[in-house]
């Protein structure tokens, strides 16, 4: 080492610094840790759930209607009984039509809002109040949504505690979700695509219907699947709005006044009834709503890789 | 910012005729009346928000002939050109003072409909900018979107063919026009523009983004165009001007038409010094 | 010349036609309806809380400590309250630290790879139904509880907290995160440049610059804690109490109008009409947060050149 | 898909009511539906209160009750013009409950129950109650004011219907009175006997002395009753314009057919053989009457 | 890509000490070896990936005095900046060859931290880059960073006297530095690198950001710093170079240094033909 400068004085391996490293290192590790919670936590979420459902989630289980006696849940059981296994299907299908119903108002709603938005409206405070409510509107407690369904469509409107009165209520709920990401598909049209169309002589309707609407509906169509997938797992607004939870049918999708039941629903009472098989059957439920989530978010990633691929 | 010494001519004849008052002391130089006038713009001044890009254009555009607008960069070529078929309708910001004449008509008269008036108008922009649809649909656009659609199958083909491009695509009509490179898609647009049988065609630099070989077939085709339509084409490229038009436009900076004549006289013999200037290169 | 042979004029072409005008309405329509949502909401809370303020005095209702509406004897709302609150404190106790940390980690340290593959990983935690925590609680979360603490209830706060903490956990890592990336990185450099170790760079440069971002995303999970419904109705119970004790059973807002709003009670009567009550100071406690939130933001958000 | 075997009838028959015959009517109508699986049966636990109320108004076909209709709600009834019957179909014992691992409180004297529920009650652990039990915390759960058993339980407790301490967990759902009772060794809380029957294993009942030694609600106790004060029938309403519905006639012939065997199915105590045959009398007159 | 041509000297000696072997045939012209050198580069070669940023640097930078690195854009003079105090270190895909000697310990040795390396070279960045807190927070940060924070007050007026901003900003310390003008920030940032007291300061265009008025106030701080500190500036100013340094090393594209000397030698008799043609503005 060369002594004609004063190096000696320098501090060149940070030996000062050993502290500062030592804690550097302790907060790396404790934000890893944090990460890790998040992590673990899901898995031990999912975990729990399989186990607690494994051996009950049978095919009968998504065939058949839900009982009173916990032991028709049981598979051991399923050759003794003078009825028929317990299962989750009228809730099942419930489910499913609750968010057909949903997925066909929202879409008509959700999208038309959003081209009103994007496309129509001038810059003025009206704009500016509505978008800022939207943003409010996401923001609002699920079970308040479940107040304002039982309020407007099952009291004032008389619809009854139907099928209609809760897609109607979810559709209500989902609604500010579903403009917002419409909004940014429309956004993502570029303009020069709309200014060929006018270009050519065509008039704001033909340019929204032949031009934007084309390019944006498959971001449309992911936006609103994810939103349909959060709606499916709400429980609080179809539980004020007064889904049933002993269905023998499942309701019927061309009588939507028909009482219901749907997942959700089904799973919270099975959770709160006290004998502990019924947790089984609960999470056999949950399963089965969490596989349904799961599809359709997965059908929600290949649109957009599909849409994505192309661009 | 106030209009510097152009005045604007107050439209209170709402009728739409033509107020030939309006055409004396503002005239560019050298800028004769032309008889056989499409569009003439009489001080024509167009803003966006307080900033104003252009002062009292006044320009009589003739018939079956190439125009070139050229200018230095945000000179106002293209605001101009937006402003003959409406287009700055769609920039909220933009507004327009003063008439414009399509066939003696005022278009910014409150009657007039700007979706009627590009139906006359049609428009090639500078990048191209086909749908992303099939090529025939491309081409079929606007004949659909104006109802002209008995026969689209020959239409579309007389378009392509016209646009000079059919030869090229005749066997892939189906698949999409974002498929074909730049200059292809660019002839694209111009068969979408003129399938409809418009009457001008305003074209805003449609081959700056191009190579050059797919320039010079956008250049033939632009001079085959005019047999037929009025044509109206901005270019930042003066050889370009010089070759294809026959009448130019010099835009200055600050959205003043400072000169428009006959191609030939603009290039060879320009009256103002600046022109000369921005011409032979020295400024710009 | 002749403009006859021109129809430019909206009367003679009329090419939009009566559908092109009847589209602009129809979606300025679809828009209102949001609009209406609102104005709904706030009708049917107020409307409801009227009927039942004319039974209740306000001074009951915002000075009583007991809270027993259904059986139309005490209508102190400090005790549903109390039972959001403790859920709320709970779970950001659980959900902001951890929550930045993981901002932290994933903006500042984690590979880009990683940080591509936790994020949505972690998005799932808040995709998860509420109804599945609430079992998740029960069936997990209590019984290591009732190991660690014995005496612990079935039903009990730290549950509910715990749960909904995890739930919201990717709101305030998510949120976070993304204030802490746009953060440019010329002030992660200064601050190298001076001598300042990654541990120094993360939490005094690049922490307080996205702190508005970062305080908005605590303020908005905070508000979707308040307003969780269905995981503390299955964990926390169904007892209107003011306790400071975490195991003990409490009774949230939103408990409380499950309560009411499963069935039990006659329509039109106080108890019933209370849910309203509970439903609007609920609206207004989370409407609050959001509006705050979006001041935040928007208040203390730094210009970056 | 629906299960079970096409009769040929068709129809829909609400029902709802007591949160505590729920389970008994549920059942029933599972197992009808098995047999006749076109009628829609969409069965409600609102409570007794509510569920007249909706019953009264015409909005429910069957009103489960656990306790009589009282005379506002007939008066709402005659209001709106539905006619009813009454019919007894099964009887229950409100059971008082206990964690199993409290060990100290085998029984509890009336006058104990009374001091320990009264309203404005002082009593706040279990040495409050007897000097030798625990100075633990109690924790009280049982149904709340809307629910028959409610109203049943305060009159027979408190002489007067409705009143009782407030600083209880009250709640619609008597499991979550069972969870909360199972959860907690120093809880103790009310509701029907039956959810302890199916809870055997989580809970423990408490006896009752009502001045004759300490007694437990078991079948017989509750035939002979000699569980008092906290034994009681519990019956269904059912509308009688309704009665043209063949659907809803065989669905009533079919409930007193197996009300005997599903109330002990759910844990409730089956009424006498007497008994039904005398409701099936009643039931088959007014369907002559108004069929 | 390989380094044509230039040796890559293998530091097999880790004890640090420098290898004057090294300073042969690769010397730049016109570049003595000065006794003075507080920074000595040695066959420095970096990569991103797998383009090679700079080929075989060898340099020795004296003390108290400024020095210029000049070149045209993208021939690595922020490359070697960076370099001299490690902050290479912070790209993923950057990678250094070869030795650089600060007093005499080659600083890529692997028991010297970086850290501790930046505390006595501190850095100057082409935008001024002031933290979001206030003007003394500024200026203190470094202060409290390296634990030189007794007497914190004194020391940030005296590093905010030596910017030449005292005066200006002397009330409103407690304000955002963000709320000062460009070239206000920039002396901010100028207070706040000399602030801990190191040795060298490395600046990055400094000036490039800001107006001539501002420009010229940065360029007499940078002189009178010299007195203190050891000055290495990039400057893309061939003006300013000459102005203000007393060495300029002119770097030309792919990251080769092909002359370093004197600065009135460099501008004014530069031993390269592409040096010259480069300085004339003929080229670059
Ligand atoms: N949408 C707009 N909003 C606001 N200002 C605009 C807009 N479009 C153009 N301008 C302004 O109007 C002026 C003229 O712009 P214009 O695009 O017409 O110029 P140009 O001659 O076409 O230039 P270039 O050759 O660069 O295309 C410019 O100052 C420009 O900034
Ligand atoms: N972070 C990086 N990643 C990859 N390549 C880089 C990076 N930084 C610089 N380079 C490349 O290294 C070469 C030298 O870049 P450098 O920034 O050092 O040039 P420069 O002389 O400072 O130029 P300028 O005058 O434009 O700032 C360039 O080819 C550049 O593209
Ligand atoms: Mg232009
Ligand atoms: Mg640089
Ligand atoms: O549900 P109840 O039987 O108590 O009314």
């Amino acid at each position: 080492m060369s002594t004609d400068t004063d190096t000696d004085s320098f501090d060149f391996d940070g030996s000062a610094l050993r502290r500062k490293r030592l804690l550097g290192k302790a907060f790396v590790g404790a934000c890893f840790a944090a990460t890790m919670v998040g992590i673990v936590a899901l898995i031990a979420l999912l975990v729990d759930v399989v186990t607690e459902a494994w051996g009950w989630l049978t095919w009968e289980f998504l065939t058949y209607p839900p009982s009173r006696f916990v032991e028709n849940y049981n598979p051991a059981n399923y050759g003794a009984l003078d009825t028929g296994p317990g299962g989750i299907y009228p809730a099942l299908i419930g489910s499913i039509y609750l968010i057909v119903l949903t997925a066909i108002f929202t879409l008509f709603l959700g999208v038309g809002a959003a081209i009103y938005l994007e496309e129509y409206a001038p810059d003025t405070r009206l704009t500016t109040f509505i978008e800022t409510n939207i943003a409010n509107l996401a923001g609002v407690p699920s079970i308040v949504y479940g107040l304002l369904g039982l309020a407007m469509f099952v009291r004032a409107l008389q619809t009854g505690s139907s099928l209609l009165a809760g897609a109607l209520t979810l559709t209500l709920l989902i609604l500010p979700i579903v403009i917002v990401s419409a909004q940014e598909s429309l956004r993502a049209v570029p303009d020069s695509m709309r200014r060929a169309s006018y270009g050519t002589g065509a008039t704001k309707w033909q340019t929204i219907r032949n031009v934007v609407l084309p390019e944006a509906i498959p971001g449309i169509m992911t936006g609103i699947i994810l939103s349909l997938s959060r709606a499916i797992g709400e429980t609080a607004p179809i539980l004020m709005v007064g889904a049933a939870t002993s269905m023998f049918a499942p309701p019927r999708l061309t009588q939507p006044t028909d009482a219901f039941s749907a997942m959700p629903m089904q799973i919270f009472d099975w959770a709160r009834l006290p004998e502990a098989d019924f947790q089984h059957v609960a999470a056999a439920g949950i399963v089965v709503l969490l596989t349904i989530l799961l599809l359709m978010n997965a059908v929600a990633i290949l649109i957009r890789n599909k849409y994505n691929r192309r661009r | 910012m106030t209009a510097n010494g152009s005045q604007t001519v107050s439209t209170a004849d709402s009728s739409g005729a033509r107020s030939d008052a309006a055409m004396t002391d503002n005239a560019p130089l050298g800028s004769p009346r032309v008889d056989d006038a499409v569009i003439e713009s009489r001080d024509l001044d167009v803003f966006y928000g307080d900033d104003q890009a252009l002062h009292g254009i006044n320009m009589d555009i003739p018939e079956h002939k190439v125009t070139a607008l050229i200018g230095p960069s945000g000179c106002g070529k293209s605001t101009f050109l937006r402003s003959i078929n409406r287009m700055n309708d769609l920039i909220d910001i933009a507004r327009v003072d003063g008439d414009l004449y399509f066939h003696g008509k005022n278009i910014y008269d409150d009657d007039v409909d700007p979706v009627a008036l590009r139906r006359k108008i049609g428009m090639v922009f500078q990048k191209p900018n086909p749908f992303p649809k099939s090529i025939f649909d491309n081409v079929a656009y606007g004949l659909r979107v104006q109802g002209k659609d008995d026969d689209v199958e020959e239409q579309v083909h007389t378009a392509l063919e016209r646009a000079a491009i059919l030869d090229e695509v005749e066997d892939q009509l189906d698949s999409s026009g974002l498929d074909l490179s730049g200059g292809q898609q660019q002839r694209l647009c111009i068969a979408r523009a003129i399938a409809p049988d418009p009457e001008v065609i305003l074209m805003d630099e449609p081959a700056s983004a191009l190579d050059p070989v797919a320039t010079s077939k956008i250049e033939d085709l632009v001079e085959e165009l005019a047999e037929e339509y009025t044509v109206i084409i901005v270019t930042h490229n003066m050889q370009q001007a010089a070759r294809i038009s026959d009448k130019t436009a010099v835009f200055l900076t600050g959205g003043h038409l400072v000169e428009f004549d006959d191609t030939s006289k603009i290039f060879e013999n320009p009256e103002s010094d600046r022109v000369e200037d921005y011409i032979t290169g020295k400024f710009g | 010349m002749s403009s006859e042979s021109f129809d430019l004029t909206r009367e003679e072409s009329d090419v939009g036609g009566f559908g092109d005008r009847l589209a602009r309405y129809v979606f300025f329509s679809c828009a209102l309806v949001t609009v209406l949502t609102t104005l709904a909401i706030i009708v049917v809370l107020v409307n409801g809380a009227i009927d039942f303020f004319a039974e209740v005095s306000l001074v009951e209702y915002f000075t009583s400590t007991e809270w027993d509406a259904i059986n139309e004897t005490s209508f102190g709302i400090w005790p549903l309250i109390w039972g959001t609150m403790l859920i709320t404190v709970g779970s950001a106790v659980v959900a902001l630290p951890v929550g930045t940390l993981t901002a932290i980690y994933l903006s500042e340290y984690a590979d880009p790879r990683v940080r591509r593959t936790v994020k949505p990983i972690l998005e799932i935690l808040a995709g998860v139904p509420t109804i599945v925590y609430g079992f998740f609680a029960l069936s997990f979360i209590t019984p290591i509880l009732q190991t660690l603490f014995p005496g612990t209830g079935t039903f009990n706060a730290a549950a509910g907290a715990i749960v909904v903490g995890i739930m919201i956990i990717p709101m305030v890592s998510s949120l976070s995160e993304d204030a802490m990336s746009s953060v440019p990185d010329s002030l992660r450099n200064a601050a190298y440049g001076l001598g300042a170790t990654k541990f120094e760079v993360s939490t005094q440069v690049v922490l307080p610059a996205s702190l508005s971002g970062v305080l908005a995303a605590y303020i908005l999970a905070i508000s979707r804690a308040i307003g969780e419904t269905m995981a503390v109705t299955l964990a926390a119970g169904m007892l209107p109490q003011i306790t400071t004790n975490p195991l003990a059973e409490i009774q949230t807002m939103t408990a409380y109008m499950v309560q009411v709003g499963t069935g039990d009670i006659a329509v039109g009567t106080v108890g019933y009409q209370s849910l309203f009550a509970v439903g609007l100071t609920l609206f207004v406690m989370t409407l609050s947060m959001n509006i705050f939130s979006e001041w935040v933001r928007a208040r203390y958000r730094e210009e970056y050149q | 898909l629906v299960r079970g075997q096409d009769s040929g009838l068709e129809g829909q028959i609400r029902i709802d009511g007591s949160n505590t015959l729920l389970p008994n009517s549920a059942a029933v109508a599972e197992q009808f539906n098995w047999e006749n699986n076109r009628v829609r049966i969409p069965v409600r636990g609102s409570g007794t209160g509510a569920g007249f109320q909706k019953f009264c108004n015409g909005e429910t076909e069957v009103q489960d009750a656990s306790r009589e209709i009282k005379s506002d709600e007939e008066t709402w009834c005659a209001e709106n013009g539905v006619e009813w019957m009454e019919l007894e179909v099964v009887r229950d014992g409100i059971a008082l409950y206990k964690n199993p691992a409290n060990d100290w409180c085998e029984c509890l004297t009336v006058d104990q129950l009374t001091e320990l529920w009264q309203s404005g009650s002082t009593v706040e652990t279990w040495s409050d109650l007897d000097d030798e039990w625990p100075d633990e915390e109690l924790s009280l759960y049982g149904r709340d004011s809307a629910s028959g058993t409610f109203d049943y339980f305060t009159e027979a407790i408190a002489g007067e219907s409705g009143s009782i301490r407030s600083d209880y967990s009250g709640t619609p759902d008597t499991n979550v009175i069972v969870r909360g009772v199972r959860g907690n060794q120093y809880a103790t809380g009310f509701g029907g006997a039956g959810y302890y029957y199916e809870n055997e294993d989580d809970l423990e009942l408490i006896a009752v002395d009502n001045g004759d030694g300490c007694v437990y609600p078991t079948p017989e106790t509750i035939e002979e009753g000699e569980y008092q004060p906290l034994s009681r029938p519990m019956y269904i309403y059912v509308r009688l314009d309704a009665l043209e519905s063949e659907a809803y006639r065989e669905f009533l012939r079919y409930y007193l057919d197996v009300t005997q065997e599903t109330a002990r199915g759910v844990g409730f105590y089956a009424v006498s053989d007497e008994t039904i045959a005398r409701q099936r009398e009643r039931l088959e007159d007014a369907i002559a009457e108004y069929a």
